[in-house]
């Protein structure tokens, strides 16, 4: 079968993406996974400065999930070209740059900056990182915002522009059709969900920050119906993440709609996932007669 | 750092140690690198979402005649409540070798290993490393209780000095109280280029021995703990404080081993 | 210690609920559980006629939580009040039910017809079942209309109004706040979050109506954020909901700021729930020194 | 209904039968009501929450003699595979006695038991309840193969009509042809007041006998299954389309057991 995915003018050779945050700069995982598998690296978060991240402890489990409170701690814009590209050249997943701020201009910025590098595929503009105090939350929730945005970094490059989705939101649907209205490429959900632990024996949230960004399996139902209600409300390819830990639950994805997927926390657990999730695409494919990704989202009857 | 790869081993061994600790010795793969004291592996305990993360162990032993590896571990939580089901052929899905192991001390300088709760494991491993390269290696483990020691320790690894928070054993106080005393009555703090830490154990503990050691003028290596997600350097979940302008390291990638005048001690 | 809870000018003898949906009209666990342990008896939503409820299967599990599609399934008013009240008058229990509807209308038609019963001890006003197509899930999520509708129904009753708040907003705290400035006298949260699953074999969503509701201790986290962000945000009691299914999780939504919880799911999976939750606090308390359920919020640095 | 209550009991056997198929014996309380053919229990096979909800199964058996009871199960997801690894002695956390019992026929009217995949288990109960009082008494059990069949079925209730899809024991086809074949070749269906029909089995199955019963102007009574949340009556997730202006019924509490002609049979 085919597995290409078309975003934008541009292709993936397969529709497995790692997703933002879990996978570092690719460079971490090289030795533990076959990256020729991986069809799309998200970098960690990008942001213009360097980023020391947010106080610790930084992660917790919670039932299926986890907490995650990094906070954009990241090497910034300068050691990102200098320390991280150099690996990501060497890569043959397409590598799309994650790219985050506290304020617009950050945007601009970062993807100004490393739009002449042939590295990088596309960008993953990240509005919805829940860590981040300023900016941040209230940016991916406005419609208005989020077009705005969106269009000026259009007009900024010409690779393919994805624009991430926060699922704390009343209907996410409106922020999908603001970024296909403001002339994304593609748009992905979901980023993590707001929650909370708190460690009765310490009587203190788990997190210094109290709240963090929930993911991982317990969050599986809240993408798939994002998923399902964005792919039906855009023209545009979306891609979906949030919760896969086992190949059904990537089968699951592209039957909601999904165009392609991201592996986010399970990355973390099961090094094998890649394959297994590539294996089951192809052989449910065969038994379903499908002959590209396209066609898994109309399976569904 | 040798490169490090998922193994679908098999447990040889699961049995209890001390008080809610248990030993976990299980086949090493031939083809994989060899352990070295300091380093740690995560383990998946279960198929299922719960729990959901691997949890992280120190190397506790590694034996290459029978290509064996092992942990030391104490229950805690559901992680560890299921690894204390396994039974020998039972499968384990592990991830190692991890992190940076202790720097090793060259042959004029004397260790001293300072073990406390689940830090006993990669001290012991250290301990057996050096024994046969520094005969005057000093050994300083505590536990709560008596009940919360191993019963081997003696022996098989030179002198030990035992210790226990309520007295039930050996010495009387936390193992920084022996560590304090024992360099106070050798000539150790004097000579403080000839002599090095090695420190395993819970923050206090590891906060406690950099400040004598800062005081003694000898250097302080501490293995530290943090939660952990990927254990590969890529989430930054595993943040550990430390002095300079980057003020976080990855314990998993950068540690869990540190020079102890690196760490940002502050509370 | 002092177990009792206030709430508007009335009091629960205990801070232990068990959620609407979740336990029918008490008479179902009569056998089962000891309803002296509970202090709040939240009925299955009650609207004016009786509704069959949604297509079938209405139940899927989800990893660490589950979604359902009840779909306000329930007797209606007359046979609520011929066939459910007789055996609510006898329940040791404050009986609060649970008002819903699919327009304003509804719930006034509730509300009014139940007032004079001395049975009832308050309401809980479900502006938030995310299964109901027209009217439910628009309501819970407009601040105007939510402070008009509680206005409104506090001109109606002198009974306890609670508004049950929706996860699935951009904003929880200003729906609170709206209540609060309707005359609410608590608000509850968090009702479920919109969820999905495909069973990729049948090519289906699991749920016929594609969405459903997600509960269980998945949520869990995202239950804690929402108390402890709107108990924050508001002066009125906060009614903690989601996912609790170990005497901790009670404890956490005590320690995040809740004035009383609810059990929902975990009626379902543990009848021993109830009193160990009792004990727990009770245990709790008497180790940290805590005369009252409201001193718990302190306790958090 | 007798009362439910939930008790924390111990498996006294665990084995399996047929292909994928294991039978649990377990401890009877002594306190708890007797279990009757049709009825039901939820177990928690996890501690954890994964999976979460309890988990429904028929009674297969029940001995009064020994204080135990049986289900019969099929290895299908997480819940009965953990199932499957409980040993002798193991703890059981079950809610019972469940829903409402097959309705048992007067002395004159001829029993015909249909059991397909699942459906074993409570139809055997309900033939053994009726093995002494109605010698009459036809089993129709069906699988896809022969190694989907449990293997002592024949004897213990009389004769067995065995059914298989490919034919590799029994006859071959369904437990609906075999039925009908049955009930051709007795003088069944002109004596219609004298038979009645009990099934369990996979919902195509079940409306397949439903219409059958229908045609020879005979009582079917239908155990029928569906996703359960309280599996007391509470929270409305079981429905099963009827007939009449309610639409639904709750399979827990006003099933599993069903007059036929209640359900609503559409697809
Ligand atoms: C580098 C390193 C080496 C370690 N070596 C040992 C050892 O040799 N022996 C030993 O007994 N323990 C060791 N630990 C601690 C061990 O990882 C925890 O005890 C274990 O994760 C507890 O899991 P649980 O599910 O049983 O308990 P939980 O209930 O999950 O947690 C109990 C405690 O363990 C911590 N913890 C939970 N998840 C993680 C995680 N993913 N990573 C790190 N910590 C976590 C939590 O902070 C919590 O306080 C080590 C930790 C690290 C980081
Ligand atoms: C009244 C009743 C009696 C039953 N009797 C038997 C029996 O005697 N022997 C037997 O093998 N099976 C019986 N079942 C079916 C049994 O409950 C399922 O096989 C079991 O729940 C599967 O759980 P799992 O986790 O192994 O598989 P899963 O992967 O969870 O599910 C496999 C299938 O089981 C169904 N299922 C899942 N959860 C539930 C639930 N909470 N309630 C009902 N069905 C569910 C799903 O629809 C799914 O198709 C009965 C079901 C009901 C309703
Ligand atoms: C540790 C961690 C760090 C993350 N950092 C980022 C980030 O920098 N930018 C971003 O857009 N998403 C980030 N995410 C969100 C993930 O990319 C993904 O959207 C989310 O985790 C849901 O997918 P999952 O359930 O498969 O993990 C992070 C998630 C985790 C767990
Ligand atoms: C089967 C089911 C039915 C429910 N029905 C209602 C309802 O009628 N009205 C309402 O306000 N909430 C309803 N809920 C939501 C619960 O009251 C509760 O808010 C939610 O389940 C989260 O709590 P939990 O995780 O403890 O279950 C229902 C939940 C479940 C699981
Ligand atoms: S655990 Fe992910 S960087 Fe250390
Ligand atoms: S399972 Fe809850 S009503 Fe039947």
């Amino acid at each position: 079968m085919d597995l290409t995915v078309q975003i934008g003018r541009s292709e993936l050779y397969n529709p497995l993406g790692v997703a933002s945050g879990t996978f570092g700069y690719g460079s971490e995982y090289e030795k533990l996974i076959d990256l020729n598998r991986i069809g799309a690296l998200y970098t960690k978060a990008v942001t213009p400065e360097p980023r020391p991240g947010n106080e610790i402890p930084r992660i917790v489990e919670t039932p299926s999930g986890m907490l995650n409170s990094i906070g954009l701690a990241n090497v910034g814009l300068q050691r990102f070209i200098s320390d991280k590209l150099p690996f990501l050249k060497s890569v043959p997943s397409a590598v799309i740059v994650n790219v985050a701020g506290s304020e617009e201009r950050d945007y601009f910025t970062v993807v100004e900056t490393l739009a002449a590098e042939d590295a990088i595929w596309g960008w993953e503009i990240n509005l919805s990182c829940p860590n981040v105090k300023c900016g941040g939350l209230a940016l991916g929730t406005d419609p208005e915002q989020v077009r705005m945005l969106t269009a000026s970094l259009r007009r900024l490059t010409e690779k393919p522009v994805i624009v991430k989705l926060t699922p704390n939101v009343t209907d996410i649907t409106t922020i999908a059709r603001a970024a296909e209205d403001g002339g994304a490429d593609a748009v992905s959900c979901i980023n993590t969900l707001v929650g909370m632990l708190i460690d009765t024996d310490r009587q203190r949230t788990v997190l210094p920050g109290a709240t963090g960004g929930l993911s991982g399996p317990a969050v599986l139902p809240v993408g798939l119906a994002a998923v399902y209600r964005v792919s039906r409300a855009v023209r545009i390819p979306v891609i979906g993440v949030g919760g896969i830990l086992e190949p059904d639950h990537a089968l699951q994805y592209l039957l909601a709609g999904a165009a392609a997927i991201q592996i986010g926390t399970a990355n973390f657990i099961d090094p094998s996932i890649h394959q297994r999730v590539l294996e089951a695409i192809e052989q449910y494919a065969a038994q379903h007669e499908v002959r590209s990704i396209a066609e898994f989202g109309r399976l569904l009857r | 750092m040798p490169a490090m790869a998922r193994y679908l081993t098999a447990v040889l061994q699961n049995r209890p140690i001390a008080e809610d600790f248990y030993e976990l010795q299980f086949n090493w793969p031939s083809q994989a690198p060899a352990p070295k004291p300091g380093q740690f592996l995560t383990i998946r305990t279960s198929q299922s979402s719960v729990p959901l993360l691997r949890r992280p162990f120190a190397f506790s032993r590694y034996d290459h005649e029978d290509g064996s590896a092992r942990i030391i571990y104490k229950v805690r939580g559901a992680a560890t409540a299921q690894l204390a089901g396994k039974r020998p052929f039972d499968a384990v899905d592990v991830l190692a070798p991890l992190g940076k192991p202790f720097p090793l001390p060259d042959s004029e300088t004397r260790p001293i290993l300072v073990a406390g709760g689940i830090g006993i494991g990669p001290i012991l491993f250290l301990a057996r490393a050096l024994h046969a390269h520094s005969p005057a290696l000093r050994l300083i483990v505590g536990a709560r209780t008596a009940a919360g020691l191993p019963s081997q320790l003696s022996g098989e690894y030179g002198e030990v000095i035992a210790c226990t928070d309520d007295g039930s054993f050996g010495h009387s106080g936390t193992v920084i109280d022996a560590l304090r005393s024992y360099l106070s009555t050798t000539t150790l703090s004097t000579n403080s280029g000839e002599s090095v830490l090695y420190l395993c154990g819970p923050e206090p503990m590891l906060a406690g021995g950099h400040r004598l050691a800062l005081e003694c003028g000898i250097t302080a290596y501490v293995a530290v703990e943090q939660t952990m997600g990927c254990a590969v350097g890529a989430c930054m979940g595993c943040a550990v404080r430390v002095l300079g302008p980057e003020r976080y390291a990855r314990a998993c990638t950068e540690g869990p081993v540190f020079d102890s005048r690196l760490i940002d001690w502050r509370e």
